[in-house]
This record gives structure tokens, C-alpha cells and sequence, in this order.
């Protein structure tokens, strides 16, 4: 049945992340804002020690599965988005090992998250200078060295979020993209897993960038980085028929390119719920601080005295609204495991382009006092645009929105 | 839980009625417009299947099943059939929804069996009223109390009328409160004028004149209860918005089967970016346009004050049946503009819901 | 100097053509609306014997040029362009005519438009039905008879704008696009004149449409019609080298396809004067009748009070005069000699766009009534949308202008 | 006759001003934002090109050629360099100009030598108020008469405040009408509070508080004539508007550029016609609000109000300057959200023209 009612799980998780991000994450926003690429330590630690292990909640009762995962990170990016993305978790990494490793590789990579006594970072490299939207181009190679077994990866990776603390932080790992033979196209693409640390992987810098300041956006550079073979994500395939190229056939993962285009489905959905917690805490405060100004706002204004003030809030409000159910719903088809590639993608585009206006109009309606430092509203308009840009641009989904709705292919439309 | 899954009986609903729309509905939607008719046997084939009289009360010969949420998702098949005719196919719904929900137990008794029974619509609503500012929260057609009874004046526009319309709700200002009011069509000091409006032209609409009207005590809706009926805008609106849904559907649908099939410069114009795109922006805001309207109907369903996600849903409904019912045209260049084709008429259509109100009710 | 003064001959002219406006189109625009097909007899009798000379002004004062042609169509679409469009004048087909005929041609062909004792029209047609956008794909063909030094036309043409008057009344004429060389794509495309009457040529329907409907939207079947060799337009090039096609070479006239499109430069900134005169329509309307219910427009207005209608007029104002002033200086460069193809589809693509959102909203503003036929905001809306499809739609233009801000070529970017 | 270009005199000046921006202001467009300093050379550089002076009167060691159209293309190439450091260029203005316009002629014998010979920037003015819904025509900063001088109170923001300031113009309500005075930059009472904003770092602003700040009866700009500066809103506007299109193209320039040399999929990004529309438009929507922003100069050089104009114009720059930044931004991807290149920049900046009010003046 359509309900939009959420369950008792759900509430409480809400609630208890919405505390969260009101005492732990407000009074620092604007701390590690101004100290870009600081270690928030005592986010870290807070997350690390009272929160990693999720909300308190009946394991029993019903769950609104992974629409509960987009509720949390609602709140938590109502708190501040760039904490958000420090936060010490597996993070894309652990998604797209979760998606497209073996139960082995799972336990392996993911126990520490469980199990470290220190905070610890999951990351994951895909973008490179030249391949950006275009995850095809990916230059970044993987040979193989069958004397000992391992891959040797070569390339420059960058926009790698959390790619400092995943690199440096022992225990923590980044999933690398890499091609194991170029001229298989995205057919030669797999994913490997490289454990902090590594010799060869090194951080060469991190962005500074026009919002998420708090977050590590890092470029690593890999020279000759050694892998162990059992780091490909994925079970080598069974053996194929011989008309299969030997390196697809007897090298690679099993969930190559497409797997790893798959864990998109599952993080778009985040992002979209990422951006609609960024939009609400502009859109919270605005109204807020009207109220506070004695502005009320009216769902039921004769026409003729509407203010432009009103209008533009009710807008806001129905845009994010609609932003929210379009992302829990491609949630819900998660958690009904039905294929969702459509859905999430309209959910990050029209989530990413809405909170984008949201927080830009968010700091106009307040005047001089929303473009000022004083309050975060500037910050969130900084840290908001951040979702039509990664998880693929707002033009990405628009792309993979279209060829779903027209039933064309990647190369009938391009 | 938080679900986006129609139970089954409301997709069994929803097919019967996507079939009733698609073979009843549309073939009809060009003809009816330039004739400005509704053919009268379209109502008694939807009288046949039900479709309002499953909301009204079992007592007197209804379904006994009234969902907001299944009203919401029956308006939007029937509006991709055609806006006008879902319009004049849910207008028995005007009046008998209110009696069913305020109404006094003899209203109930005098109106209820005969608008369940009847093929024909004889009742309807009056709440816009002709001018730029037409107010649904504070009509200035205003009910004065006088000799036990009431009288009523003003002037109200875009009231649907059917053949065979014996009462009228006229909405009203009494005091500070919206009211209604049970006018029998034919009163002394009521005027009916037929109206033309840019769309919706299938529908007859005429503009009423209240020129004291006098009705007695017990026409007002629900008695001595005194009734406020500010929840019949948010009935309306929710109705309305899904009917925009589905008027943005039936364009986006038309523009992508075209945009396939149309060429120019050797392939479908759907391959190129700036089409491809446009349609892929409809989609998306169709479908969260959708998921508000559910919203609001789902809160209606549960009893409590959807004033603001009702405002929130005909907001979005209103921007997006427009842009997509001009992207429509867009698409279709040229032929978009010709009465050959529906892009043309599904724009005059989406421009209505800036000014309805009301017009039909979940 | 920029200035934005008009010259006196325009102050004239704009007030001549706005009286008629007021008093001799507005009063039918109703009727005509209705009675689709029928020809406004009042109007083309009064326009052809009272207003066919031009506004009155001085031969020797300064002229804006052709700013002033755009002053002109705006005022008189600002009455009605459903009617301007039924003028008996030559039209699109006269500018062809003008931009790309020998002074032979012109004579020959416009000078009717002068002494004819009845009205008469012309027209262009250009689209078939799978050529729209496309005019390169045109199929109607114009095969040169030797015998009889005859051009014979054959094929079908669609949305011919003013093309029953054109093709019915003697004296007027119908400029045909036709390709006399399929194998040449664009370079095979030519123009011919064809004469009302001729016969072979037919007129074969009248397009039902959402607006604009006093105008004469016509399907025009042409078979084996013939005009003389002369008819096409242009002069005969000089004999050329021999590497070149004889039928290119021989039988084309000289300004082709490329000049037959240049004839949009011209006329895409008169569209878009026509589209800024039906919205001004709109606004001016909305405007005064705001006034009479009592709503004063504020420019001033303190931010927490402006109204939602007064911000959406400032929006239409601003809107429309940005319109009107890329019109302007499209028209401006076109006086001077300057090539503006860019700016012309600037004007075109901006004017069809903000004018179909400013007649939209101007319904919406005016509620009930605003939807009502009993005003004729409802009737601006339906005319207006024509200025974003027709001259090239918007997407054509903003494809024109991408290509010329790109410096792409056609094949470049598609 | 309605003319579109530049007198021989305006393009001289605007190559000079262009190369100077390319040349000065660009270059440091990073840095400065970074340290949120305003390098102190360029405003000599600045000074010695005679940007300002040059609309001074010429008894007092100006250039004596006022042009409110002169001044929007100005402001436009130094815009397109940088926004902070154009405005910081053009800070001497705030004081000088309406000193000319409306000063008495003891305060243009006593301000305007110094604001004209000195390379740092003697005055500023102060307009916005700090709070969400500062009005430019109703300042709550209030004027009062007491023993034959004024008493000022409330608070000011977003005032510019460079090395060397002395005097400061302050608008505020007296009465009804909207008077400037002029308050030494030490007067007690005032209290100065540097601010930091989203956008406009490499530009110094202060917050001011006005707490009984007392000045003579002389010190009111205009003295006697008492003059109403509601024409200096528009003067605001316009020069704001100028710098907003400025704005936009410098991104739209940095845009088109990027999507001409950037390759995804095989071919440069600019061939999609998801972006080159993209191009277009903004392209379009520049020239649009430019021309508007020169009707309402031109209305200005002619002396007449130009209230509407100057609002038609500012608010269609708010919009298109965002619009245009953001798209920037957007075709950028990644790389515009990074501060290695200059569309984010484009986009904190462009976001100011919102509540923006009389930080430069043609």
C-alpha cells in the first residue's frame, strides 16, 4: 500500500540522528569550514565511539530498510554535509565492496570497521583528470604479475572522497578503478581494494574546494602500487570458452564495470538524501528566522496579498518535498530489490537541482544576513552544490533518466 | 512503512479505469473539445462502472469504499484519458462527497440515494467566483441569516453543469466561516449563464448570479452543526492535482512517442540532447508532482488537516502540467500547434488548474 | 551612440499604428478568432486602402531604420497578431523576393503590391511534412523543362503561412522552396516564384489551429506546376569552371539555400517585434486591470512586503524588455549593414521564449477571468506560443546561436 | 534614433579599462579572494588610470565627463576581471559622486580634492542595514535634529572600507525622506566591526553601529537644500547591474572556453547540446540584461527617473548572474567546484547582487 508513514524504527533513528546532528555536528560547522582539511577529532571520536553502531531501534519490529539508510543520512546532513562525508565508515568503498565482493573479501575489508580500536576510512577512486562523467576513459591500469601473484596499479586518481583518511589510516582501504587491458573499453574495467598504506599509493593533495571543506578530497597518485590478486573485487570467473579473450577470461572479476556502475543505484538515493538534508536545514532556518521576524508564512493567502516571500517558501517546501519522496522511493525499490536504475537517478537529479535553488534562494530571501559568515545558511548554499556535481552531474542523470524513458542504448543516445 | 506500492485492489481499480480512459476517454477528447460538448452517454457508462458512487456511503446505495488516495490515482488515469471529460465523469462526486462527509442525516437522506442512482449528474458545487482574486478560503458571495433561513449573494463562475443538475452547493461566506449552502438550480434570484473558458471545453461551466437568493435554515450543509468546509478546498486540490498529473502524463507520453518517430536530419528527434533532456526533466517532475498528491491524499485518508500538503501539491501540479503541456507542444514544433494533434489542447487544458478550485473533489 | 531614443519618424509611426491597433483590430480580434478561415474583410479592406503606404512621416527626418519595421509589427501584433498576419502584403514571400531577386524580379513581382486596384498576399513555403527544422530534407522537387524553358514544381507543402490569399488571388504569389538536385542536398535548393492561379499549384487545406487562428495556414499541393525559367529567383550565375555540376552550375539561380536562409536574418527580429507585441498585449492588459481592482504595483515595495503578483510583473516587464531590446539592436545591425545572425536568432530564440511565459502568466495572474474567453488574455496566450515555433523554433535558434558562440560549424555540433 | 553602439570615446575607454582588468585584476581575482585582501597597488594603479576622477568635476581636478552609460561599461570590464577588486576600484565613487551631485558647495570645496588627488579611498557610504529585509528606500538607521545638528542611530553592513577611509556618507530616514550624512570615520559613537562574507573577500567590509553619533547641521549632504537620494538607489542598481553582467560574462567566457577544450566520451563537452544550449542561453540572457542595465544608464544621463528601469535591470542581473555562474559551475563539473579554477568564485560572487545596494555608484 502507498503509506508515508514511517515506521517506529525510523522515528527513533530520526530522532536520535537528528540530536546528533543538532549538538554534535552544528557547533563545528563553521570550525572546520574555516580550517579546511582538519581532522574534525572530535566528530571523529563521537562517531567512532557512541554512533558507528547505528541507532538504537528494535531488530525485530519493521523496518523501512534502506529508506531508514536515507532518513539517517538526511539528518546527518541536516547537521553539516561535510562531517557527514568524514564521518570514519566504509563509506562508497564499503558499498561497492558490500555489492560486488565475495563474502571472503567482505569480512576481510569491512571486519576492521567493526573491530579497529581507531577510527578508520573506506574510500572509493574512480574520477581521473580525463575521465570524469566518462568513467570509461579510465587510464589508470592494473597489470598483472603472475611471479607474485599480484596487480600493479599505475595512474592518477582524483576527486577521491575520504581519500585521506583511507590511504593513510591504517586499517581503512580505497577502491580503485583500473583497466587491466585498454582496448576491452568498459569491459576491461575492475575494481580493486588497496589497504591503507600500501607502498606505491600516495597522497599527492587535496582539493580545496567551494564547500564540504571538512570533507578530504583527495588526488593519489599509484606508481607500481602491489596489490595481492585476491584484492579484485569479486570471485575469479569460472573458466570460459576459448573465443573469450584470456584477460577478461581468466583475470577479472566477476562484477566488472557494470557491477561497479550498479553501486550507483544504491548511492545516488544517499546523495539525493544527502542533498535534501542540506537543503531542509537552509529551508528549517529560513523560516525560523522569518518567524523569529515576525514574518508568517500562510498556505491559505487570498491572492492578491500572497508576499513573493510566501510564494518563494512554499516553492522551497514543495520542491524539497518532492525531492525527498522521489529518493525514498527508489530507496523502497531497494529494499524490494527491484531494479531501480531509473528511479534513482531522477531522485539525484531532481534532489541535487532543487537543493541547489533551495539553499542559493535560502541566502537571497535573508538578505545581507544569509550572504554573511555569521550564520551557515552561506555555508549551506557552498556545501549544497556539491549534488548535482558527484555521483554523476546533474547532465549524468538527465542522460541516464532519458535512455531509460526512450528505451534507448548508451550509444543510440549520447 | 514507508511504501510507494498501490495495494492490489487499487491496481485493479487503477487498470479498469486506465482501460475505461483509453477506450472511452480519449478517442472523444479532440471531438468533444471542438463541439464543446460532453456526450451524455459517457456518463452513463461511467455510472455504470462506479466510479463515484464506490466512495458514497453503502447505506444509501454507494461502494462504502472512500479513499482519497484511490480518488487521487482514479483522477489521474481518467485526465490521461481527457481533462474534460474526467471532469464531467467525476462531477456527481461535487455534491454527493460533501452530503456524504457534513451533511445532515435528511440531507443525506434526500440527496444521497438519488446522485448515487442517477446516470445523470444532478448535483454540482460553486466555489470560484469571477474575478482575478477568486479566493477559495474567503468567497465574497456572502450567506446572511434572515427570517430562519438564508439569503445569498454574490457571484460564482466555473461551476460545472450537467444535464440535469437539481442542486447546487453554493459555498459562502457566513460570518467568518465557509459555508455551504443547498440551492435548488432552479431558485428565484439564481442566474445561470453558460460560460467559455480557453480549455476544458467538453465541460459545460456556467457562471451563477446570486441575487438574493433566499434558501431555508436546513439547506445550509450540515444543519445546525455549522459545519466549516475549508476541507473541501483541500479535497479539491488534491483531486485537482492528480488530474494535473495526469494531464502532464498524457503530454509526456505524446512527446516521447513522437520525439522517437519524428526525424530530422537523418535520425529521431529523441536522440538529440536538447529533446532527450527535456523529456527526461518531464519524467522526473511528474513523478514527484505525483508523489505529493499522494501525499496529501494519504494524510486526508488518515483524518488529519492536509491544508499544506494539499497547497504544496496543486503549487507543484500547477507548474508542471504547464511546462510540460508547452514542452509537449515544443516537441511536436509545428504540429504541437495544429488541432490535428492533442499537445495543443492538453496546453489549454494545464493552463486551468492556475484557477480551479474545487472543480472536482477526492 | 548608444541611445535609446527613438527618431521622431518612429514616434509617429508608433502612434499611428497603435490607434489602428485599438481601433480597427482589437474590436474584430474576437470574431476572427472564432470565425477561423474566414477572411477579415473589414480589416484587409481598411489595411489595403488606408494603411498600405506606411505610417506618415517625413522622407527626410533620421529613421531608426529597421527598428523601426520591428516597431511596427509590435504595435500592430500588439492589436492582433492573428490579423497582421492576413495582411495583404507580400510578406516573407516579398522579402525573398527583395533579398535574393534581380531588380527585374522585384519589380515584376512586388510591384502589384502597389497598384493592384484589390488586395492580394504573398507567402513562403518552405516546410513539408518530414521537413521542418530540417529544410535541407525538403523533397518537393523543380525539374527544368528545356523545351519550354519551364521550371515544373512538384510536392507538397505544409504551414504555409498567408498561403490561401497568396495562392488564390490574382496578383499574389507564393515563393517555393525546391530542390532541382537531391544528389546536392542544401546546394540543390532553390526558390521560384510561383503566381496565384498558377495552375498545378493547389490548395488543398487550411490548418485548424491554437491560436492565431485569422490567419491563413495552408497546404499547398503542387503538381507539375509550371513557371517560367525567370521565376527563379536570383540571377542566372556566370558560367562557371568545369569542375562544377552543370546543374548547379547552368540552371541555379545564385543565391541559393544559403540565401534563401539568409532571408531569416531579416525576418526572425520582425518575429520576435510580433511576439514582444502580443505579450506587451498581455502585460499592458494585466497592468491597467490590476489598476481597476485596486492593485498598485510597487517598484519600491519593502522586501517583507512585496506581493507575489508584483514580483511576477516586474518579472514580465524585465523580461519583455529584454525582448524588445535584443530585437532592437538585432534590428539595429541589420540597418547598418552589419551581419547578425547571431543576434537575430538571439532576439527570436529570447522574444518566443520570455513572450510565451508573459502571456501563460498573465492568465494565471488574472484568474477565472484571465482563463475566460470573455477577455482576450486566454486568446494572447494561444497566439503568442506560434513566436516559439515558427522562423525556427527555439531549439533551432539556440542552436544557430550555440553554433555561432561555439564557432562550430553545422556538422560540429548537431 | 535607438542605436546600439558605443561612441569612438566609450570603446576607447572600455579597451583601456578591458586590458587593464585582463592585465590587473584578473590575475589576482584568486589570490585576493584566498587572503581576503585587496592589494594595495592596484588601487593606485586604478587611480592613476582616472577611473573615478574622470566623472569628477573638473574645477575640483576631475575629468568632468559624468556618464552613467560610461560608468556601466565600465564597470562591466572590470567586473569581468574580478567583482571585489572592481568594486574596490571603484570605492572612491561612493563618496565622491553624490558629493558632486547633491553636496553643498562648501562640502565639495572640502571633500572632493582629496577624494580626487589621493590614490587611497578617502570615503565610502554606507546603505544596507543588516538584517534580512533591508530596505534601500527606508533605512531604520534614523536621523534626528538636536541643538541644531543631527543624531544618528541604527546599524549598517556590507560597507566598504578601504585603507584611508575619513569620511563616511550614512543614508538614513529622516522623516520621510531618505538624507545622507556625512560621518568622520572616528566620529564617537560609531562603532566599526569588519565582516566577512560568502562572496566580495578581497573587498574590506565593515558592519557599522550607530549608537548617538552626533554631527553638525552642515554635515547633512545637500545641507539646506535638504535633497531626497532616493536617486541614488537607482544609481546603485545600475552600477550593480553593470558589474552582475560583467559577472556573468566572465563565466560564461570561462564556460565556453572549458567546453570547447574539454573531452569526454571522444569528443569536446561543447558538442552536447546539453551544454552548448546551455552556452547559448546564457550568451542570450547576458546581452539581454546588459541592455537593459544601458537603458537605464542612458535614462540616467538624460536626468530622468529612472526608478523602474534601474529595478527592471538589477532584477533581471540577480537572476541571470547566478543563473549564469551556477551553469559555470555545472559545466565544469568537478573541476567547478573546486577553487583551483574560477567558477566558484563566479558563483559566491554572483549571489551577492541579492541584497546588494549602492556598493558602487555610476
Amino acid at each position: 500500500m502507498i503509506s508515508f508513514d514511517p515506521t517506529d524504527n525510523s522515528v527513533q533513528a530520526r530522532a536520535w540522528y537528528r540530536r546528533m546532528a543538532l549538538e554534535q555536528m552544528r557547533p563545528i560547522s563553521r570550525k572546520y569550514d574555516e580550517q579546511e582539511h582538519a581532522l574534525p577529532v572530535e566528530w571523529v571520536d563521537y562517531y567512532w565511539n557512541h554512533a558507528r553502531a547505528g541507532a538504537p531501534g528494535s531488530a525485530t519490529g519493521p523496518s523501512d530498510g534502506f529508506v531508514q539508510v536515507c532518513i539517517q543520512a538526511e539528518e546527518l546532513c541536516f547537521g553539516d554535509a561535510a562531517l557527514y562525508l568524514r564521518m570514519p565508515t566504509a563509506a562508497l568503498g564499503g558499498s561497492a565492496v558490500a555489492a560486488t565482493g565475495t563474502p571472503e573479501q567482505r569480512e576481510r575489508f569491512l571486519r576492521p570497521f567493526r573491530e579497529s580500536t581507531h577510527p578508520i576510512w573506506g574510500a572509493m577512486a574512480i574520477t581521473e583528470a580525463n575521465a570524469g562523467s566518462d568513467s570509461a576513459a579510465i587510464q589508470t591500469t592494473a597489470r598483472f604479475d603472475a611471479a607474485t601473484d599480484e596487480w600493479l596499479l599505475n595512474g592518477t586518481k582524483i576527486f577521491c572522497t575520504a581519500g585521506e583518511g583511507a590511504s593513510q589510516v591504517e586499517g581503512g582501504f580505497v577502491v580503485v578503478w583500473a583497466t587491466i587491458d585498454k582496448s576491452l573499453g568498459r569491459g576491461g574495467i575492475k575494481s580493486f581494494v588497496v589497504p591503507a598504506k600500501t607502498p606505491g599509493m600516495r597522497l599527492v593533495g587535496l582539493e580545496k574546494k567551494l564547500g564540504i571543506r571538512a570533507s578530504d578530497t583527495a588526488t593519489l597518485v599509484f606508481e607500481d602500487c602491489r596489490v595481492p590478486s585476491g584484492n579484485l573485487l569479486g570471485r575469479p570467473p569460472k573458466p570460459k570458452s576459448e573465443s573469450e579473450t584470456p584477460s577478461e577470461g581468466t583475470r577479472g572479476g566477476d562484477k566488472g564495470f557494470k557491477g561497479a556502475m550498479a553501486t550507483f543505484d544504491a548511492s545516488r538515493p544517499i546523495v539525493a538524501a544527502m542533498a535534501v538534508g542540506v537543503g531542509r536545514a537552509s529551508l528549517d532556518f529560513l523560516i525560523e528566522e522569518l518567524g523569529r521576524q515576525g514574518v508568517a508564512l500562510r498556505f491559505d493567502a487570498p491572492p492578491r496579498e500572497v508576499t513573493a516571500l510566501e510564494r518563494d517558501v512554499i516553492d522551497m517546501q514543495a520542491e524539497l518535498q518532492a525531492a525527498r519522496l522521489l529518493t525514498w522511493r527508489a530507496a523502497s525499490m531497494m529494499t524490494r530489490g527491484k531494479p531501480n536504475n531509473l528511479e534513482a537517478s531522477m531522485a539525484k537529479a531532481k534532489a541535487g537541482l532543487a537543493v541547489t535553488k533551495i539553499t542559493q534562494k535560502a541566502v537571497e530571501l535573508l538578505g545581507p544576513v544569509g550572504y554573511s559568515k555569521k550564520l551557515l545558511v552561506e555555508k549551506w548554499m557552498r556545501d549544497a552544490k556539491i549534488n548535482d556535481i558527484y555521483e554523476g552531474t546533474q547532465q549524468i542523470n538527465q542522460l541516464i533518466v532519458a535512455r531509460r524513458i526512450l528505451e534507448y542504448s548508451s550509444s543510440q543516445l549520447r | 512503512m514507508i511504501e510507494f506500492e498501490p495495494t492490489e485492489e487499487q491496481t485493479l481499480i487503477v487498470d479498469t479505469v486506465r482501460e475505461f480512459a483509453a477506450s472511452e476517454l480519449r478517442p472523444l477528447a479532440r471531438e468533444s473539445d471542438e463541439s464543446a460538448k460532453t456526450p451524455s452517454e459517457l456518463l452513463a457508462r461511467a455510472h455504470e462502472l462506479g466510479l463515484v458512487a464506490n466512495s458514497l456511503p453503502e447505506e444509501f446505495g454507494g461502494g462504502g469504499s472512500r479513499s482519497a488516495l484511490t480518488g487521487a490515482l482514479v483522477a489521474e488515469e481518467l485526465a490521461f484519458g481527457d481533462l474534460a471529460l474526467a471532469l464531467a465523469v467525476l462531477a456527481p462526486s461535487l455534491l454527493a462527497l460533501p452530503v456524504a462527509d457534513f451533511g445532515t442525516a435528511a440531507q443525506k437522506a434526500a440527496l444521497l440515494p438519488e446522485l448515487i442512482a442517477n446516470a445523470s449528474c444532478a448535483g454540482t458545487l460553486a466555489l470560484v467566483e469571477p474575478r482575478f482574486d477568486s479566493d477559495a478560503y474567503r468567497p465574497r458571495t456572502r450567506a446572511r441569516r434572515d427570517a430562519g433561513g438564508w439569503v445569498l449573494d454574490g457571484a460564482k463562475c466555473l461551476v460545472p453543469w450537467l444535464f440535469g443538475v437539481r442542486h447546487v452547493l453554493v459555498l459562502a461566506s457566513a460570518g467568518e466561516s465557509l459555508a455551504g449552502f443547498i440551492v435548488p438550480s432552479d431558485a428565484a434570484g439564481l442566474k445561470v449563464t453558460p460560460e467559455a473558458y480557453m480549455g476544458v471545453r467538453a465541460l459545460p461551466l456556467v457562471e451563477l448570479g446570486l441575487d438574493g437568493v433566499r434558501v431555508p435554515g436546513d439547506a445550509r450543509l450540515g444543519g445546525e452543526t455549522s459545519p466549516d468546509l475549508r476541507a473541501l478546498v483541500a479535497r479539491g486540490r488534491v483531486g485537482l492535482a492528480a488530474l494535473g498529473v495526469g494531464v502532464a502524463r498524457a503530454a509526456f507520453e505524446l512527446a516521447r512517442d513522437y520525439a522517437k518517430q519524428r526525424q530530422a536530419f537523418g535520425a529521431p528527434i529523441a536522440t538529440k540532447q536538447a529533446i532527450a533532456f527535456k523529456l527526461a526533466d518531464m519524467a522526473i517532475e511528474i513523478d514527484g508532482a505525483r508523489l505529493l498528491a499522494w501525499e496529501a491524499a494519504w494524510k486526508l485518508d488518515r483524518g488529519e488537516d492536509a491544508t499544506r500538503e494539499a497547497a504544496l501539491a496543486i503549487h507543484q501540479v500547477r507548474r508542471v502540467a504547464l511546462e510540460v503541456a508547452d514542452g509537449a507542444v515544443q516537441v511536436f514544433g509545428g504540429h504541437g500547434y495544429v488541432r490535428e494533434y492533442l499537445p495543443e489542447l492538453l496546453l489549454r487544458n494545464a493552463r486551468g488548474f492556475a484557477c480551479f478550485e474545487a472543480l472536482t473533489l477526492v
